[in-house]
């Protein structure tokens, strides 16, 4: 991939930050209601409020505001949290970290699984599991992820104790943070056991998150895939005596992933979003809900900051799943 | 493609079919709920509270004692209104914005473009998040803050299609011929561009739905006592041990109407427009 | 005719769709003999595709399925084989090229990796001699640079180079038969007699059979020894080349040749045959053919009969040959 | 002779069961305390809300603290105190022998620097912080002066009867100086104070790790460790403590806690509180205006029925702006009764417009003086629509109408107080005041500016004398039950459900407790 290309995509995205931060900068301050007056609560006097608004610099005018902030930011410093006076770099770190964990979880299971029942159900069409999983995927895509998620945990945590119901290891079995994500660490700490119980439980909160995407990742696969199995050169890889495995798996799947992949990309922002709701369902510590306990709190710093995050992954992604068009299909040359 | 041979096509697509009936009969629901309602929906009988579903309450009661049924029944009305307002609301700029940015290209195209790269920075529901809290909750608000965040997924998908179609031989022709602009994109280039609008609108109003629930979920949508079902089922959520009805009815009430919408929009994709196969 | 190495016995090949069964092959009978070309003639939709499908059992599934008759090829039939022996037998012992060079390649491997593939599984090979081989088949299909060219992917070839490369894919087993579907429709008129020749060079080097299906009685007259005419799912008339086209029997035949213009021919004018090849679903009883016959006549509801019309030259009709 | 075996068998292998039935304290194991929320900020000088309260509690101590089960204020930090002649000088006499987690020496200075950083601009830790509610904190506090190494003295400019209190409130830690100034403005994520349990670890929106504090000067801490998790959905926390996964499981619906309740294995602590939850009537809107408008609105809403069924029996129906556990309670008022027949004839009266709409406003968070703050609007909506009051609900999130609400842009709205410093001042002059009604920012969201009940409140504030400043506060619940500025609804019952594992479990009216005592079964 040329050079060029690259930094012209990063040229590209710098203009949409700078865009967003403008854009998050003035739809927060649009919002009514100030951050002194959430800090304090129903409890606050007028002249401290008056006080602290002086300190939180919330006295100054817009243009200012923005400027300062823009400047602390080409230092690297994404501000200070109004609420917690701690830097907003080290307060989105963790939760970050646990978001991405979450998501690339669910990422995965929507992923294999979805492949996986598409790819069965376009060679077996029309048959009791085609019917059945394209069903279930349609109700996938139909159904509150709240409601899923509570009823998840009411039936395989509450009812039938299998699972663990929130958080992210067991107490007590942490291991050193390298990664930040539990489950690599505790195996880079060799902990066999605490990693198999960080995957505990990773698996409702991700397997509620990755309802959706798998329903998706279904449906996109099955309907490429029958399309790529009427294609011509999957006959002639019949005729070539190759094996149904082989055909399947090597010579149509692998031309069926470029619409997947798509949708992949659009799907793990997607994931970005459903973390919200789906980390204060399962108490997981991570950005989706510190983002909107932020907004509802005025952490006008905190919410830039994060927004700003998201949209450098959502770029990332983007950047990547170009990057996999290239590598999957020959015939995309990039156009620098 | 002739419509009716759009029409007899999608009576002979089971998906289409299905979800026309479900969405039919919601509909009908819409208009005389009200009357099959056996109960005021906005009235609370506290001493009532929380009865399972029976022979007088079909659907239980509340934690306010308000006959879920009769809510559930009214509620259709909201949820058809959420879902139509919300396409409404990004349908009408997605589609202004893509024909602009698709017809005209150069620096209309770029600006336009990297103002919806902009709003796709954000995680949906966060940016609906954004919105109202900027609006303030209620329900007309929440469809607005739905409708935003949409906006450019119809710009997107309008300008990929106006721009085949404006290569198209015939586009050029009435071009030379001296078509204005406003012409030639109002009379030409939208028709034609319209079947993955319209597919894509169908299916958008069941998300819209799903979205507005999730703000409900988060207190952000529909006001008390107006009987919507994303705000019935966040409030029955503190009841699942308790009163599971509370929260099951209306979920599967969202349940079946997206479930309609999905349905025929995806029948009517695969009548009108193969091509548009990413949901 | 010699000893034929594939016979084609009554094969009945049917389509379940949505509007009904498809009887797309109703009782065909072909032989192809030993390093011989038979070129199997018909308009679209006769049957003669299908029944190139049925024999290495390619037919799209789950929809098509051979419901009756043998396919005898080396005292197998094809029909009844398990799956792991006609996977054997297929790109093996017969294999086949089809008419789309541009979409019958897989897009996203480079044609040395195609070529290998179909090596290392029926031969014993290991990487780097199945790469060989490989370049040794493009080579002899008349590719140039043939080592190069191995890491060049369809796209970055022209129709008639991939079709060359689907040839070498089908050769590269050395197979006793070789199934042609349409080689050359999609191609250019220079590159087709490019690609005949080809196929025609090769047939001798390699000592196989050819079983050719066209809609271009020209090709068949260039390079075929026989000939069956299809119609309907059914041969229709089958015979040596010159004597088919010297005396042609089925009232079908002669509308072949009589749609077809002739080079330095007999004169008069273009006679298309009148009418469409009939809906597979509403065949009249009888002859297939009697709507659109202008020799028809009543006995012609009744099934005709498979008579000799000259040496080696049978027809499946009521009147008798001329 | 079987018979006497037998029965010695049987109480042999009872014993053991019997030890454990027994009240007998064990020590060690993890008290796991799963929270509405994560904290905010663990320096309490700078914390506003209840999960840093929470948590912080555990870590620090002040000078003075409110009993395990009372509001009355005993010795903590310091051993005695006195007050001058004139009523402006407090002294403190500190107790000895104490050190801070950090091994720093408790002493004069640190309670100098730990107070001086708040009030004193030029104290070099005043940058550090953002110092909130200095008014129920040091605000009135102009001086501090450190005697000797184990005495300090506070000055007031003028006599500030409620200071005790305040100095009782989370507001006033005593931090150790050292971590003060190593720590610097992060010192709210790294608390080091005096208490019974040290901070180990934060994770932030997960859990805060607690353990004992081995040097502690009292009584040492029973459980090893305390583990306080978020869990931010309710059904999810009422799961976990169902499931054993949490100890304590805080801030569950009413419903939920008669969920607990029938459950053998969980107990549920209750304790009246001192909060209240109110509707406000904003007396500068036309509509509400007229005394007899806001009258009839109190005989509409049938507090006995929202009580039993919104609030599920967790609470007292409220006639006074304060609690009857704090004194200065006037029990002789008699309530509005529920009446509709009386509202309407009130608001006829009153050439009441019943076409009117107006907005109730509701609260978008429960507290715990408002538990079910929808619903709650709810009935009372339907309560004022049966005497011909079309009210119209609105939302806003909690900063909007915080900030709107002190601005008097609503006509009704729902508020309540959780009753800071349990002194009758705080509820009488800090809600109700002519001086607190001044927009924007006034605390006293009915706006109600009354001449009399404020000086009866300004007059109390300058009352040494307890009987005294009783008698004024009596009188001022008069004016207030007579003028009608609000509905009082509700004084809600104060309930920690947990695990019955644990015993000991404390809790305060405010619900602010240490977890010092509380043991947990092997």
């Amino acid at each position: 991939m040329p050079l060029s290309y690259i930094s012209r995509r990063l040229f590209h995205l710098l203009l949409i930050l700078l865009g967003v931060s403008v854009l998050v900068f003035l739809m927060l301050r649009m919002i009514p209601g100030d951050p002194a007056q959430l800090l304090l609560g129903e409890y606050a006097r007028p002249e401290e409020l008056a006080r602290l608004r002086t300190q939180l610099g919330l006295d100054r005018s817009y243009p200012i505001q923005y400027g300062i902030y823009l400047q602390s930011i080409l230092r690297g410093d994404f501000g200070t949290s109004v609420r917690t006076g701690a830097p907003v770099v080290d307060e989105i770190g963790v939760r970050l970290l646990a978001t991405i964990e979450l998501s690339l979880a669910a990422m995965f299971i929507a992923t294999l699984l979805g492949i996986v029942a598409g790819v069965i159900s376009a060679v077996k069409q029309y048959s009791v599991f085609d019917y059945g999983s394209m069903f279930l995927a349609l109700i996938g895509v139909s159904m509150p992820i709240f409601w899923l998620g509570l009823m998840l945990i009411y039936l395989l945590a509450v009812k039938f104790p299998i699972l663990p119901m929130m958080g992210r290891i067991s107490m007590g079995l942490e291991a050193p943070a390298v990664t930040g994500l539990v489950v690599v660490d505790t195996l880079i700490a060799g902990q066999l056991g605490a990693c198999g119980d960080a995957l505990r439980h990773l698996l409702l909160p991700a397997c509620t998150l990755a309802t959706i995407p798998m329903a998706i990742v279904a449906r996109i696969t099955r309907s490429s895939m029958l399309e790529v199995l009427n294609q011509d050169y999957v006959r002639t890889a019949r005729a070539k005596g190759l094996g149904e495995a082989v055909v399947i798996l090597r010579h149509a799947l692998r031309n069926a992933f470029l619409p997947v992949v798509t949708v992949l990309g659009l799907n793990l922002g997607l994931l970005l979003g459903g973390a919200v709701l789906t980390e204060t369902i399962f108490s997981w510590p991570g950005l989706g809900r510190y983002v909107v306990d932020s907004l509802m709190g005025r952490d006008y710093a905190a919410v830039q900051g994060c927004i700003l995050i998201f949209a450098v992954l959502m770029a990332l992604i983007n950047l990547i799943v170009d990057l996999l068009y290239v590598l999957l299909d020959p015939r995309i040359r990039v156009h620098a | 493609m002739p419509r009716l041979e759009i029409v007899s096509n999608l009576g002979r697509n089971r998906s289409a079919t299905v979800g026309l009936l479900i969405i039919a009969v919601v509909l009908l629901v819409a208009l005389i709920g009200p009357r099959l309602a056996p109960y005021d929906p906005l009235v609370p009988a506290p001493l009532d509270r929380l009865k399972g579903p029976g022979p007088v309450h079909y659907f239980g009661t509340d934690s306010l004692g308000r006959d879920i049924f009769s809510r559930v029944l009214y509620g259709t009305r909201i949820s058809l209104v959420i879902g139509l307002i919300s396409v409404a609301i990004s349908l009408a700029p997605g589609t202004l914005l893509g024909l602009l940015s698709g017809y005209f290209g150069g620096w209309v195209d770029s600006l336009i473009m990297r103002g919806m790269d902009m709003l796709l920075a954000f995680p949906a529901i966060l940016l609906a998040i954004f919105i109202t809290a900027i609006l303030g909750p209620s329900l007309p608000n929440t469809m607005i803050a739905v409708g935003i965040v949409y906006i450019p997924h119809y710009a997107r998908i309008v300008r990929s299609s106006v721009l085949s179609l404006k290569e198209q031989l015939f586009v050029q022709a009435i071009a030379h011929l001296g078509g204005t602009h406003a012409r030639i994109l109002g009379a030409h280039i939208l028709p034609n561009a319209l079947p993955p609008i319209i597919v894509y609108a169908t299916l958008g109003m069941g998300t819209a739905v799903l979205q507005a629930a999730a703000l409900g979920f988060l207190g952000l949508g529909a006001q008390p006592p107006q009987p919507e079902w994303g705000a019935m089922l966040s409030e029955g959520r503190q009841y699942i041990q308790l009163a599971p009805h509370v929260a099951a009815f209306p979920g599967a009430a969202i349940l079946l109407l997206v479930l309609g919408f999905n349905l025929f929009g995806d029948g009517l994709r695969d009548v009108l427009d193969p091509s548009l196969r990413s949901r | 005719m010699s000893a034929p190495v594939l016979e084609i016995k009554g094969l009945k090949t049917q389509f379940q769709t949505r509007q009904g069964l498809v009887k797309a092959v109703d009782g065909a009978d072909l032989a192809l003999g030993h390093r011989e070309t038979l070129g199997v003639v018909g308009e679209s939709g006769c049957g003669k595709s299908v029944t190139a499908l049925s024999i290495l059992r390619l037919l799209p599934q789950p929809a098509g399925r051979i419901a009756g008759g043998r396919i005898i090829f080396n005292d197998r039939d094809l029909v009844r084989v398990s799956r792991a022996e006609i996977r054997r037998i297929r790109g093996n012992e017969i294999s086949m090229i089809f008419q789309e060079p541009m979409t019958s390649l897989n897009p996203v491997y480079t044609v040395g990796f195609q070529i290998q593939e179909v090596i290392r599984k029926h031969r014993q090979m290991n990487k780097g001699e199945a790469r060989t081989e490989a370049a040794r088949m493009l080579g002899l299909v008349g590719i140039p640079e043939p080592r190069a060219r191995l890491n060049d992917y369809p796209h970055q070839m022209s129709g008639g180079m991939r079709q060359r490369v689907m040839i070498a894919m089908a050769l590269s087993c050395h197979p006793q038969i070789m199934i042609a579907d349409e080689p050359t429709t999609a191609l250019d008129v220079t590159i087709q007699a490019q690609i005949l020749d080809l196929i025609g060079r090769l047939k001798e080097e390699i000592g196989m059979s050819v079983f050719l299906i066209t809609h271009d009685l020209g090709v068949v007259a260039e390079i075929c020894r026989h000939v069956a005419v299809m119609y309907a799912g059914k041969v229709v008339e089958s015979a040596e080349v010159r004597e088919l086209f010297a005396h042609p029997a089925h009232p079908y035949t002669v509308g072949l040749f009589e749609s077809l213009p002739k080079i330095g021919g007999r004169g008069g004018a273009l006679r298309p045959i009148p009418g469409v090849v009939p809906g597979l679903f509403n065949l009249p009883p009888g002859c297939a053919f009697q709507e659109r016959c202008f020799k028809a006549e009543p006995r012609c509801r009744q099934e005709p009969p498979l008579r000799a019309a000259g040496a080696d030259h049978m027809v499946r009709c009521w009147l008798p040959g001329e | 002779m079987r018979k006497i075996w037998f029965s010695l068998v049987l109480a042999m292998s009872l014993a053991p069961v019997m030890a454990l039935c027994a009240e007998q304290p064990v020590t060690g194991g993890t008290l796991i305390w799963g929270r509405g929320g994560d904290s905010v900020i663990l320096d309490l000088a700078q914390a506003t809300d209840g999960e840093s309260i929470k948590a912080g509690i555990q870590i620090f101590e002040n000078l003075v603290i409110f009993g395990k089960d009372s509001m009355d204020i005993e010795p903590q930090l310091a051993e005695s105190w006195t007050v001058s002649e004139d009523g402006l000088t407090w002294t403190f006499k500190l107790r000895q022998g104490v050190t801070f987690h950090d091994g720093t020496p408790f002493n004069a200075q640190a309670v100098y620097d730990s107070f001086a950083r708040v009030i004193d601009e030029n104290h070099p830790f005043y940058g550090y912080g953002k110092w909130k509610y200095l008014s129920l904190s040091l605000g009135q506090v102009s001086e501090i002066k450190v005697i000797d190494d184990y005495t300090v003295a506070l000055v007031t400019p003028k006599p500030y009867a409620p200071l005790l209190n305040n100095l009782a409130l989370w507001l006033c830690p005593i931090l150790s100086p050292q971590a003060l100034a190593e720590h610097k403005d992060q010192i709210g994520l790294h608390p080091v104070g005096t208490g019974p349990f040290k901070f180990v670890k934060w994770v932030k929106d997960d859990q805060i790790i607690l353990e004992r504090n081995e040097d502690y000067w009292g009584e040492k801490a029973k459980v090893d460790k305390i583990i306080l998790k978020s869990i931010p959905e309710p059904s999810a926390r009422l799961m976990a403590l169902q499931s054993g996964t949490v100890d304590i499981a805080d801030d569950l619906d009413p419903d939920s806690i008669s969920l607990v309740k029938k459950d053998d294995r969980l107990a549920v602590t209750e304790r009246p509180s001192v909060n209240v939850g109110y509707l406000a009537l904003n007396t500068q809107k036309p509509a509400l205006k007229d005394v007899r408008v806001r009258r009839a609105i109190n005989h509409a809403i049938d507090k006995e029925t929202l009580i039993k069924t919104i609030f599920q029996g967790l609470a007292v129906p409220a006639k006074n702006p304060f609690a009857p556990s704090i004194w200065g309670y006037n029990d002789a008022i008699t309530p509005y009764a529920y009446d509709p027949e009386q509202a309407r004839k009130l608001l006829a009266e009153a050439g009441f417009d019943h076409n009117a709409e107006l907005e109730l406003w509701a609260m978008p968070v429960s507290r715990a003086y408002m538990p079910e703050p929808v619903k709650t609007a709810e009935l009372i909506q339907a309560y004022l629509a049966a005497v011909g009051l079309k009210a119209k609900i609105v939302r806003h999130d909690w900063g909007t109408y915080l900030s709107k609400t002190a601005n008097g842009e609503h006509d009704m709205c729902m508020l309540g107080w959780l009753g800071g410093n349990a002194d009758p001042d705080n509820f009488l002059y800090g809600l109700l005041s002519a001086d607190t009604a001044q927009t924007p920012g006034a605390a006293n969201v009915a706006l109600w500016k009354n001449a009399t009940f404020t000086e009866l409140c300004l007059q109390a504030q300058k009352t040494f004398d307890k009987t005294e400043r009783t008698q004024l506060y009596l009188k001022a619940q008069e004016i207030f039950h007579d003028e009608a500025p609000w509905v009082p609804l509700a004084h809600s019952t104060i309930v920690r459900c947990y695990n019955k594992r644990l015993h000991d479990v404390p809790l305060r009216p405010n619900g602010l407790n240490s977890f010092q005592m509380v043991w947990k079964e092997k």
